[in-house]
């Protein structure tokens, strides 16, 4: 394991360190790993976190105009109820407080029982679940589909929402607007490595690549060979194009989100072929994202979410925030 | 059975923790291959601080050290193992309100309560691949066996359950993003809930019980 | 290799493609691989470039209050004269031109002979040559200093100047005066590959880094056991403090940029320990940046740049800029 | 020597281009180790480039092509060594104007302005480990041996001037930034130099020249 790092133990601490003296717009609620902006805003508040190691997810879309408050846990570990409450108690300006959950079941599980002991202390909580990534069919019997990159957009949008004033009724009814017309999937070439465990992921071949994957390091769906960048980002959007709301014709935002150890080059020859293939299907692209978004440590590989837009989200996605990573 | 005092019960906790010390890279391999590699260092880290919270505020009686413990596990662990884990230790307090010793019953009604909260909490079914497909068997044969408690038995009913999940497709937890790529690999909370029911036999069973070779094992 | 690609022959070209469609506010000179802004300003104009594999450099830098004008060669490689002098004929409102060049034999070379073509058809044309990296010595015998990630201070500087609708000379004196200020080193964990050699720069062992290199997954000046964050952010700002202009007490700007496979959170670590030397040695941080802004391809690693900021540099640092990669 | 007529001249500039094709990834190790790994792909770029040229508009005299050669290689090549090989060409432009032959002081003195517009551009002087540390010795010997050349011998010469670059500390050019690190590893613009007097030799030589065989060398 290569890594810049002090002692293993102190991974999310000394990062929190690092971003808040970086961003002084931030600040960090004393011996938690919770990040908040230095100006509480008098507004409905936008709540998320996970696990760590998904950077610039979750504080670097703390700001102005996106989230209030993100709940750091350890490196792909979901953050404690505990913690989740002091953001919730922070961030309440007595007007409500959002929680944007992934879907995963240690999420689901912490910030639910969060909200719980929040709502006991009389803070209004509601919250909305993610579930962007195509590459798992959701069931009633299973866990459903995992919360991705796509969520990036549900901080933004709900969150300039919010800023904008509106109830926390109304930012739930959008930030849920935005999770039923965003779909994402990915693709890795090689795995990351948990500092604590000190192991890759996986091991995977010269010639091949993970095909349906989340963002904590885990294999795909498929293990398939490795194609050209044309062919890759077609199998990624037919599978897209089998959930997507939007029709041809229909206005989308894109992302294309790195993983992160995938160079932007690499990103850009993706979107190449991402624009061509929306653009012969009759989409118009409206907005294209492409970066670094919410990794999956060094991770290479990248995945694209595809949103569907009308006038009410796309003028909440271009509205201004401060937010460092957006 | 022997009755499980305070003492037992703390040692129990911190023999736990210990075997989740020394397991804590098999377990994070398990999660490794089907989830995200990190359960041996969440329930390492998570009983470690327990084990701490212990010795800093000992138990008065057997209730308050489970709440101890389920209040550690809450703020430490995250991830879907420490709401779990944590709902275990819950229950047994609510259970065992106020004992300093539990008796056999006790200890059988404790761990059905347990084994109802995780199912409550995490809505997993038998066959789902999760810790409820450890729980649920070994739980059923305390209540079978409920005259004599054997330990040799028990262990084998612990073995065969983690081994069985081997061959499920996950339809809850992480794993379940995998489809059919889960079989083949063990359940890594099934592992660490037979570690949680091997300590325990061996602190309350009066012959001991054998700790199982999972290193000799493919899981 | 594992990249995301087409053919290799077309990197640049595909990566250019998806780029102007990621952002509108671009366009490409057709035929060339040269980008510059969809509106020209009527100020000074701004041009920099160099090979490929930089991303989000020197494209990403294009904007208002930055770049008019980015040439991209192939990966690693020095544009051609012909393509600047493209560049600069783009760009030019009347009111001059100032090339920032990186200061490697190949680049002030390509650049020099555009400026000489474009001065021979009227153009003004001035230039400024940026040679950051402390870890090559510099003597009038050698080569000199490189430039490496402390160009986008430059860029960020005196592109805010000509925004501002400063004169040439004007623009060239404070681009030259944030060269003379800004400082960086950077270390390695692990190589890159250039798609077209499909062969790891260097091989590097498990308990190795390199210390003291550039942009162009080259080795460094040595390479020494991997250490922790605290000890190598250390060594490298001592090389710092032994040629920066700044001293304890005075304001600086910070820079930890990651060469493309570093995943955020370990530069948020190496920023904690950048900014506690800082502080103990009485340095005023008034701005810090982190991400990737001069990356080496999907090299691991990163450096740190230390610029010393007055009033005049600071205002300018601050103020607003488009492009996408700031 | 022969005369190197236009038609030489285009049949030298294709052997060169399909000699640097054959060697691109022995010229990209060699840069791979000190510097930045592209000198064997920009040179083959540069002159498949020029022979495309060649071949697409045929040049009524030798100046006229390496005019062709050396705008081609100007748009094409970037990197230190466009500029330089594009010097080469354009000095020889220079010197050779308007002739359909050219004979062997010609051909020398060509590569004596050559060599000094090389110097001109890059600065670089004996020793500083750039292809001036080629060019100068080969082209020293040309001007020695005014009456007889020798293929052999000058071909030892080329040999001699590569592999003395090896155990050069770089001044110039990008291996200049490993400092004491560059030694070890010869020049690659030596190299790619060397393959060019070798084509050059083997065309103008009445008996030819016979290739070094560089992969048996420790370069
Ligand atoms: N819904 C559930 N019900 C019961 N157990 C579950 C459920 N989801 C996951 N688990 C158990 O949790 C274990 C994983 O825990 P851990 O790795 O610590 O958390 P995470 O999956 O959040 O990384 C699984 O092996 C499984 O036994
Ligand atoms: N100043 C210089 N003078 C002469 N030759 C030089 C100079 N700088 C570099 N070179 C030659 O150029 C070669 C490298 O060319 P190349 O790899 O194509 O360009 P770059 O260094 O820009 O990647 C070196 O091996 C060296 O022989
Ligand atoms: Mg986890
Ligand atoms: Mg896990
Ligand atoms: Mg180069
Ligand atoms: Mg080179």
């Amino acid at each position: 394991m290569k890594k810049i790092l002090n002692d293993v133990s102190q991974y999310v601490d000394d990062m929190l360190e690092g971003l808040v003296t970086a961003h002084p717009h931030l600040k960090r609620i004393p011996g938690t790993q919770v990040i908040v902006r230095t100006e509480k805003g008098d507004k409905v508040a936008l709540v998320s976190g996970g696990g760590s190691g998904h950077e610039p997810a979750h504080a670097g879309f703390v700001g102005q105009g996106m989230l209030d408050g993100a709940v750091a846990g350890e490196v792909f570990t979901s953050p404690t109820p505990d913690q989740v409450l002091e953001a919730i108690r922070a961030v309440d300006s007595g007007k409500g407080v959002l929680l944007v959950i992934k879907n995963y079941t240690g999420d689901v599980m912490n910030f639910e029982m969060a909200a719980e002991l929040a709502r006991a202390e009389g803070i209004e909580v509601e919250q909305v679940i993610v579930n962007d990534d195509v590459a798992v069919e959701g069931s009633t019997y299973t866990v459903g589909r995992r919360g991705i990159a796509g969520t990036v957009f549900v901080h933004k949008i709900a969150g300039a929402a919010a800023e904008s004033g509106q109830s926390l009724q109304e930012v739930k009814r959008i930030a849920q607007k935005v999770i039923d017309n965003v779909h994402s999937m990915g693709m890795a070439l090689l795995p990351c490595t948990v500092p604590a465990s000190g192991q890759p992921s996986f091991d995977i071949g010269e010639h091949e690549m993970e095909i349906g994957l989340g963002i904590h390091g885990e294999p795909g769906t498929e293990r398939i060979p490795l194609t050209d960048a044309d062919s890759i980002v077609s199998m990624l959007l037919d599978r897209i194009f089998a959930h997507t709301t939007a029709v041809p014709g229909d206005s989308v935002a894109v992302l294309v989100n790195g993983l992160g150890a995938t160079p932007l080059s690499e990103l850009y020859i993706a979107n190449r072929s991402v624009s061509r293939i929306l653009a012969e299907k009759g989409y118009k692209v409206l907005r294209t994202l492409i970066g670094e978004y919410m990794t999956s440590l060094e991770m290479a590989g990248f995945s694209i979410s595809i949103l569907k837009l009308d006038d009410e989200l796309t003028a909440l996605l271009d509205a201004p925030t401060t937010a460092p990573a957006w | 059975m022997n009755h499980l005092s305070t003492d037992t019960f703390v040692s129990f906790v911190e023999a736990y923790a210990n075997r989740l010390v020394e397991m804590r890279d098999v377990l994070n391999n398990l999660d490794n291959r089907i989830g995200d590699g990190d359960h041996g260092t969440n329930m390492a880290r998570g009983f470690s601080a327990a084990v701490d919270k212990l010795k800093s505020t000992p138990p008065p009686d057997v209730a308050v050290g489970c709440q101890l413990v389920a209040m550690t596990l809450l703020g430490s662990v995250g991830g879907a193992s420490g709401p779990l884990y944590s709902t275990v230790f819950m229950k047994l307090m609510a259970e065992w309100k106020g004992l300093t010793e539990v008796n056999r019953v006790q200890l059988q009604q404790g761990l059905q309560a347990a084994l109802d909260g995780l199912i409550a909490r995490g809505k997993a079914s038998v066959g789902d691949k999760t810790m409820v497909d450890l729980w649920t068997p070994v739980v059923r044969r305390l209540a079978e066996t409920e005259s004599v408690w054997d330990g040799a038995d028990l262990m084998a009913v612990v073995k065969e359950a983690v081994l069985g999940t081997k061959d499920m497709i996950a339809k809850k937890g992480r794993a379940a993003y995998l489809g059919a790529r889960s079989q083949g690999t063990c359940d890594p909370g099934s592992l660490s809930s037979a570690l949680f029911f091997e300590e325990l036999f061996a602190a309350v069973l009066p012959k001991g019980a054998e700790r199982i070779q999972w290193h000799t094992l493919a899981l």
